[in-house]
């Protein structure tokens, strides 16, 4: 199984993507897909998205393929978009298909929580008002990421 | 040996990278952290406190402890915040 | 928060159902969803899933609003098709959008677990032989659903 | 009093719903079903081992003691394969 990894400006097409998984098998029972939107808190105008070209890419391909490796997949497309997000925007996308639904929705799970705390993104809100701020990483983000590390 | 910098570490330095050349007595990211932290007020501002920046050496991530050894790129970042 | 429930014949579009959930919106950060379809294992030819019209419908709109209850949703489509699925074909989808990726991850887990084990559908699978067998509970489904009573 | 089987329940009775008159001493869904299995070969069949089969007693699932009390429908099916 090789997982689809791509780090892209443009949007992304979640129905697209989940056809091309599914694409002339029998085999899949259970195709569970994350997408993260932009939210307007706050009074927030945009967001833009850093990352560190090459790097973060092959950062998220070896996530992917440790997924592969923790889980029984029949594939797995992980989308994370860079550049300037507006509220309502997708802004990542990560889809896994499995003959069972537990490793569909686990792996979802467990690369959600790795892209939060391990990809290089960095993210810098900008407001009504002309302000901006870095977003901080969160403890439980840590957290959630220690729950696939223990045991 | 490159620099980079990225986020806030990039806004605060004014560059994105630089290249440089560290004294031989520069042995770790520690130290590479608190020499760059002496070229000017925007990388002094970049790195008060150490705590919140990360590194990668060589496009590997590594702890402030890591031996500089004979890395050729080492990149500065605040803690990553995708998904 | 109403959920949107159907328990229908014709196929569905995830893709529709999900832009649904998000439209006029800038509060939704997470959409999780899961997508179950038909597995050829075995030589299956087919399955017809037998439900209880009215019923069934009503079953899964408890579990629905239980959902609504325990996790921060801003929405919750739930569509679960009856009649006969063959080799690929999509069965069932589970949408959860919430402010967060955890509530809307944990509301997909929570409300598949509930429909293989409480909702009223019924397989019967038939294979390319000619011969056909009712697929039986499985003791790990319980399981799985005892999870969220717990505790 | 209307009685509803469905899946193997249906196909081993023949019928998807009967209706039935029990008498007074059946009283709880366990007599009902072991009432039932004695009305011929298939019921016999689709009620031979009752530990496979759930009851709704109005459209609410129930256990097998549950007391029959004025319920006007009783549905008997396997145990549920959705999802």
């Amino acid at each position: 199984m090789r997982p689809t990894v791509r780090v892209q400006a443009e949007a992304f097409d979640a129905a697209a993507e989940t056809a091309h998984l599914a694409a002339g098998r029998a085999d899949i029972g259970a195709i569970a897909s994350f997408i993260g939107l932009c939210r307007a808190d706050d009074g927030l105008a945009g967001m833009e998205l850093e990352h560190w070209p090459g790097v973060t890419d092959r950062a998220i391909a070896t996530i992917a393929d440790d997924a592969a490796t923790r889980f029984p997949l029949t594939g797995c497309t992980i989308i994370h978009r860079h550049g300037m997000m507006r509220p309502g925007d997708a802004i990542v996308l990560v889809i896994a298909a499995s003959a069972h639904r537990a490793a569909a929705l686990a792996a979802v799970g467990f690369l959600m929580d790795w892209l939060k705390t391990r990809a290089p993104f960095w993210k810098r809100e900008s407001f009504a008002d002309g302000s901006e701020r870095w977003v901080e990483a969160k403890p439980d983000d840590d957290a959630a990421t220690a729950r696939w590390t223990r045991g | 040996m490159q620099i980079l910098y990225f986020a806030w570490l990039r806004q605060r330095t004014g560059i994105a990278e630089e290249t440089v050349v560290p004294p031989p007595e520069v042995a770790t990211i520690a130290d590479l952290m608190a020499w760059l932290g002496t070229r000017g007020p925007g990388h002094a501002a970049a790195f008060a406190d150490p705590a919140q920046v990360r590194a990668a050496l060589d496009q590997d991530f590594c702890g402030p402890a890591t031996p500089l050894g004979s890395a050729r790129e080492v990149a500065f970042f605040p803690p990553v915040t995708g998904g």
